[in-house]
């Protein structure tokens, strides 16, 4: 009954929140020439002026798909073999200095690699974004086997509940707020890293053209692919969090109280 | 069920050392003892949470049902399903719910079906543990302080509950308790422990059948006056003098 | 290995100059050069060294672009070197600049490792990776690949230098277009293997007979108007230390190791390879508009969409 | 008593973990030619050579003390806005968007900024590290405030424990297993993205040297950087482990019970 | 302590609407009533945990000890330092741990001062939480279930335990239990809680001083046939009863 206001009144704050960053911009954009920092209004009209011409949607729906490849990839195999190997100390303690290296390599010794074996097509990207993402997944994955609640494991195995059914109600719903946390950081990081390994490496998507731009000093260019891809973090990351209420776990919030 | 040779030490403090008793399969055993002497964790051992060091525990049955110490229930999940939980996934879904639902409404929950364990009160939750653990039909039955935080009337109702369902199935049944009177309303053995390692102080079976129990109330009482100058002693005997009765038992068995 | 840093350059700058006053007791006005670690950087480090006329130089340098903005953007540097595109389009976007030399020219070489390959025609077929997509490499190697009626029967595939210079020695590409220095260090990897298939400058002159403009310096319209005799010491001064660097490329690769952290083999191979020679601005108007208009007609946005204003060439 | 072996054995397992990720780069660089994958005697002796030079430690001191200042300074700031912010819905709802907006807006981007504000110093290196360690540590402070095991808090309120008690012996203990996670991840990226902003931003540092070493297809010395910032990443992960083991929650990890 | 026109709903159910009782500040009020009728959220009003939707508590103190219905304990510290957890700062470390140390023996864990909570077996947490309640010497003490999971020894001991106490500095004690017994042997005053909303079922003063009441068995053994009434007629007697019972009991005070 009361959801659908509440509902608004969340949608009034993120409002309220982007227009403050956009009014911050805009008295930054005051101190500064537009091809250091371009107004608001600028960048949306460079931004409109890539809509029309139709190279906004062609490179962002490059993009994306490349993005959610990666991320989908390590959101499974991070969290599934972090909660894996998470459960056998002796693994983790084999695998842990392993992703510590994914996570240490700077993209940029990475990129040659991906080019190498993957080409110049989406291979690269995805792998870079693979990278940046998996280290997160994994950790989190493995930082929520080790807080199961043991005590409900035992209740359930001593049931003899049925593997899945186990799985289902009572690992998943325990791992959840590791993972949702995960996932929040790494749907930020996506973005930025597919668009950080396109300009590297790739000649289509956000990254290639915003490299083009700046190689062109189109600086409300680049601001305009910027605020695509920040407008799309936010939409992503909003998405998620009204999925993430709308979970078992996210509803009862109250199972905190540890009962 | 037979317990052989148990051995069992958290640490360097041994709670089990070759400790062998024997539960008749299909009937009621108590356990009473003063708080940590080790019910909850010979329990754990029989259902397979906690493996023992050395010796064996020989079932007749894997199926096991359990009302732990704590409630233990999943805080995400509702009353009904947490009791729907551990009922077979090859029961159809319409008939868990009806059996589940059943259940709860002999515990006296029927109203709360569709709550959360965090808007339940303390006894609530307890009589969720318990219906969760007689609504499958297990063979062995595994109770730990069950009718903890509950007041005369519940207590007395989810024990008849407990004889009824006895009564139709036929489960073995481990009762941990701290009440002589519950324990001599239902047990066919009480086992009193004490000591460290656990020694069984005192080995009781009663022949009455349950149901004629309230109306021998001398007979029982002669049963309570024993028991309680038991517990008495269990946390009284310091631990020589306990490995000194060990001894002489074992020589009357030998003898 | 070597020292790189711009604190360390200017301090060493500074202590030249600490020297330089001591000798000779006189206050000297300093000026710095802003500069990318490539061609125009080289005879700066002479003046770096010794001074010009009266004033005194200090080195900094810029690789990226955000580095030149925010150098422009806080008002550091008198005299700053930059591809004459990257000096037009700043013009364009409304920074009041002045050319006041070209100084680096026909940097540009279409490579191959494949004996095969003698001319553009070869190529047909192949394919061919380019730094800098959009970039005047891009652009020019279009333009010949048009004119050479190919443009849709060669693959053109982009990446950052050193990723293609890395390939190309390891010999997993075949054929592409580079610029120097960092053609110069495939070079020495790989010796004869590696052939020119088109040296853009002489395809240039071929074309237009004039000569292809790549780098130059640029004032701001301030320091144009207020220190005019500063500029012409300096275009002198700088025009001497070019031959003074042709005469003696052994000190230029040491003082390039020292300062710059750029390797000296390298350097003096693209010595050879690239045409350092300083025209003045109003001299070299015609092949820099000739240039423009070519990266106009096909990639406008290369040079801030239209041609600089007359006001752009410092006279 | 039994620590001593754990230990060793940790330290084995770690050391053969090490091994494995050196062979696997040994067999790779079988098939590729030292411009591309230089092998790890070479790499090893081209960093022995930058280590003789002394560059190697001083580019290392610089690049160091930028990554913990920058780390230090999301640590406490992104922990304590987090701890602070996530209590009140409203404020979080509020700052969430903005804080994602950091997430997303790629480094690249804050660059041109940071220079400017801070030239070329560390500043803008510091400052690329703060953007991408602040949000993580801020939103998994925000998830373990969400956690915070609401009937001990109730507890040590009835019993007017005082505040400062709460805080070290109630608060902190329970949101040590989110910090901690978070450090595990910002302690890997911080080495990472130093790198890539030093790459962009400075004239000194490992990433300037990198930089350098990569335009100038120094591929031998471009891994021997790149080793050496991983071992940087390897040890100082290791030796976070080790003290989290050793803190009160670590060794009781038992906790997770429930009890 | 006057509890007056209390009002409190979790949703859409009311637990108390209008209530108002009294409770004699130094002296120890015991609370019988079925299981989940409202006792705990009562006693957590009481310490501030939960508001008031409306009315007022009216308390001359704010200093608060409370045994929850379950440990509470933290995980990462022992014992001992759980105890010492709610000493006040300002005691200097020494003093503390000895008034920790000798309260954790009273309850008989004197052996187990240094183990972390998970170690402890079910009865031993309840003994921590006991001990982390009585080692303050609070002006109000409120006790939920405080002998729940303790054996019949060990729950003599603790309550002789809470009657020193009680007797030394005259806390207002709030005392929920499930066990007319517990409450007969301790309370000056005993209250029964039955319906929803909560009323008060009945209201019983026990006049016979704490340490006579052992000796006079059959003038207890009134009390508790009486109370015993009481607590069956809690459960059986449906809603719209109660709100007559209410009726008749408010006009008889008017009268
Ligand atoms: N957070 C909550 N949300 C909704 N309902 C709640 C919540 N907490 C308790 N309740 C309900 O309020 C009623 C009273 O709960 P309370 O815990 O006070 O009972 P109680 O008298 O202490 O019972 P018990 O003897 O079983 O502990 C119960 O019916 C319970 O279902
Ligand atoms: N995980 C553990 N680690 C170390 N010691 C433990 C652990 N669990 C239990 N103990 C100890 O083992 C002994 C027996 O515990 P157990 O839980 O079996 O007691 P209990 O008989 O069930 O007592 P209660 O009636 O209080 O529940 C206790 O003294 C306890 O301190
Ligand atoms: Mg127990
Ligand atoms: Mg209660």
């Amino acid at each position: 009954m009361k959801g659908s206001t509440t509902n608004d009144r969340d949608t009034i704050t993120t409002f309220s929140a982007m227009a403050t960053i956009v009014g911050l911009w805009w008295i930054v954009s005051f101190f500064y020439p537009p091809i250091i920092v371009p107004s608001p209004v600028e960048t949306v009209e460079k931004a409109y002026q890539l809509a029309v011409e139709g190279q906004l949607t062609k490179e962002l729906a490059i993009t994306v798909q490349r993005a959610l490849i990666g991320f989908s990839f390590s959101l499974i195999s991070g969290s599934l073999l972090g909660c894996f190997i998470g459960s056998y100390e002796k693994l983790y303690q084999f695998f842990k200095p392993m992703v510590t290296f994914l996570q240490t390599v700077p993209p940029i010794s990475w990129i040659l690699l991906a080019i190498i074996w993957m080409g110049f097509g989406s291979g690269a990207p995805i792998f870079v974004v693979i990278i940046a993402t998996f280290p997160i997944f994994f950790f989190n994955a493995v930082q929520g086997v080790r807080h199961l609640p043991e005590h409900l494991l035992e209740m359930g195995r001593t049931f003899q509940v049925h593997r899945l059914r186990m799985i289902k109600d009572l690992y998943l719903p325990s791992l959840w707020p590791f993972i949702s946390s995960a996932i929040t950081i790494c749907l930020g990081n996506s973005w930025k890293t597919i668009v950080m390994a396109e300009l590297l490496s790739s000649n289509s998507g956000v990254g290639a053209a915003l490299s083009m731009a700046r190689l062109q000093l189109e600086t409300a260019e680049v601001f305009a692919w910027t605020m695509v891809i920040v407008l799309l973090g936010l939409i992503t990351e909003h998405v998620f969090q009204w999925f993430d209420d709308r979970t078992r776990v996210g509803k009862v919030r109250k199972w905190k109280s540890g009962i | 069920m037979e317990i052989r040779n148990l051995t069992f030490a958290y640490g360097d403090k041994d709670i089990f050392k070759d400790f062998s008793i024997y539960i008749p399969e299909g009937e009621i055993t108590c356990i009473l003892g003063s708080s940590g002497v080790g019910k909850t964790t010979l329990l754990q051992m029989i259902a397979g949470i906690k493996k023992p060091q050395f010796g064996e525990i020989i079932k007749n049955s894997n199926q096991v049902s359990y009302i732990f110490q704590e409630p233990r229930l999943l805080p995400w999940k509702t009353v009904i399903e947490n009791v729907e939980f551990v009922l077979l996934d090859k029961m159809d879904k319409g008939k868990r719910r009806v059996i589940a639902k059943e259940m709860l409404e002999r515990v006296g929950l029927g109203d709360s079906l569709h709550r959360f364990p965090h808007e339940l009160s303390g006894g609530m939750r307890q009589r969720v543990s318990i219906a969760r653990a007689f609504v499958i039909k297990p063979e062995i039955l595994l109770l730990d302080e069950p009718l903890q935080g509950l007041d005369v009337i519940k207590r007395q109702e989810i024990q008849d509950l407990l004889v009824s369902l006895w009564e139709t199935y036929k489960p073995t049944v481990v009762y941990i308790t701290h009440d002589v009177e519950d324990a001599l309303a239902v047990a066919y053995q009480i086992i009193v422990f004490a000591g460290q390692p656990v020694n069984v102080l005192c080995h009781t079976f009663i022949d009455q059948p349950i149901k004629e129990r309230s109306s021998s109330p001398t007979y029982m009482d002669a049963f309570r006056t024993h028991l309680m100058l038991q517990m008495k002693k269990s946390t009284e005997i310091p631990f020589d003098k306990m490995m000194q009765m060990k001894m002489m038992q074992q020589k009357m068995k030998m003898a | 290995g070597g020292k790189s840093t711009t604190e360390q350059n200017s301090e060493q700058a500074q202590a030249q100059s600490e020297q330089k006053e001591e000798t000779t007791s006189a206050e000297k006005q300093t000026f710095t050069f802003l500069t990318p670690k490539g061609a125009p950087a080289l005879p700066g480090l002479l003046l770096a060294e010794e001074g010009f006329e009266n004033y005194q130089l200090e080195l900094q340098t810029w690789d990226q672009l955000e580095q030149l903005l925010a150098h422009l953007q806080n008002q550091e540097g008198d005299f700053i070197a930059a591809p004459v595109n990257v000096a037009s389009t700043l013009v364009n976007k409304g920074l009041p600049l002045k050319l006041i030399n070209v100084n680096t020219w026909g940097t540009i070489f279409l490579v191959t490792t494949d004996d095969n390959v003698k001319t553009l025609a070869d190529l047909e077929g192949e394919s061919l990776y380019i730094s800098h997509k959009s970039g005047p490499p891009d652009v020019l190697t279009k333009y010949l690949l048009e004119k050479e009626g190919i443009q849709d029967k060669v693959e053109l595939n982009y990446a950052t230098p050193p990723e293609i210079a890395q390939m190309l020695i390891a010999g997993k590409i075949k054929h592409a277009v580079l610029p120097e220095p960092v053609l110069s260090s495939v070079r020495i990897k790989l010796q004869d293997q590696v052939k020119e298939v088109i040296d853009f400058q002489a395809a240039w002159k071929e074309m237009y007979n004039l000569d292809l403009p790549q780098a130059g310096i640029v004032v701001t319209e301030k320091f144009a108007k207020e220190h005019p005799e500063v500029i012409e010491a300096f275009q002198k001064a700088y025009g001497e230390a070019i031959e003074k660097m042709y005469a003696n490329p052994d000190e230029i690769a040491k003082l390039a190791e020292q300062y710059l952290d750029l390797k000296g083999p390298i350097v003096k191979n693209a010595l050879n390879k690239m045409v350092i020679k300083l025209v003045e601005a109003k001299d070299a108007k015609a092949s820099v508009e000739q240039y423009f208009l070519i990266l106009l007609e096909s990639q406008p946005e290369s040079i801030g969409g239209q041609l600089p204003n007359e006001g752009f060439y410092y006279k």
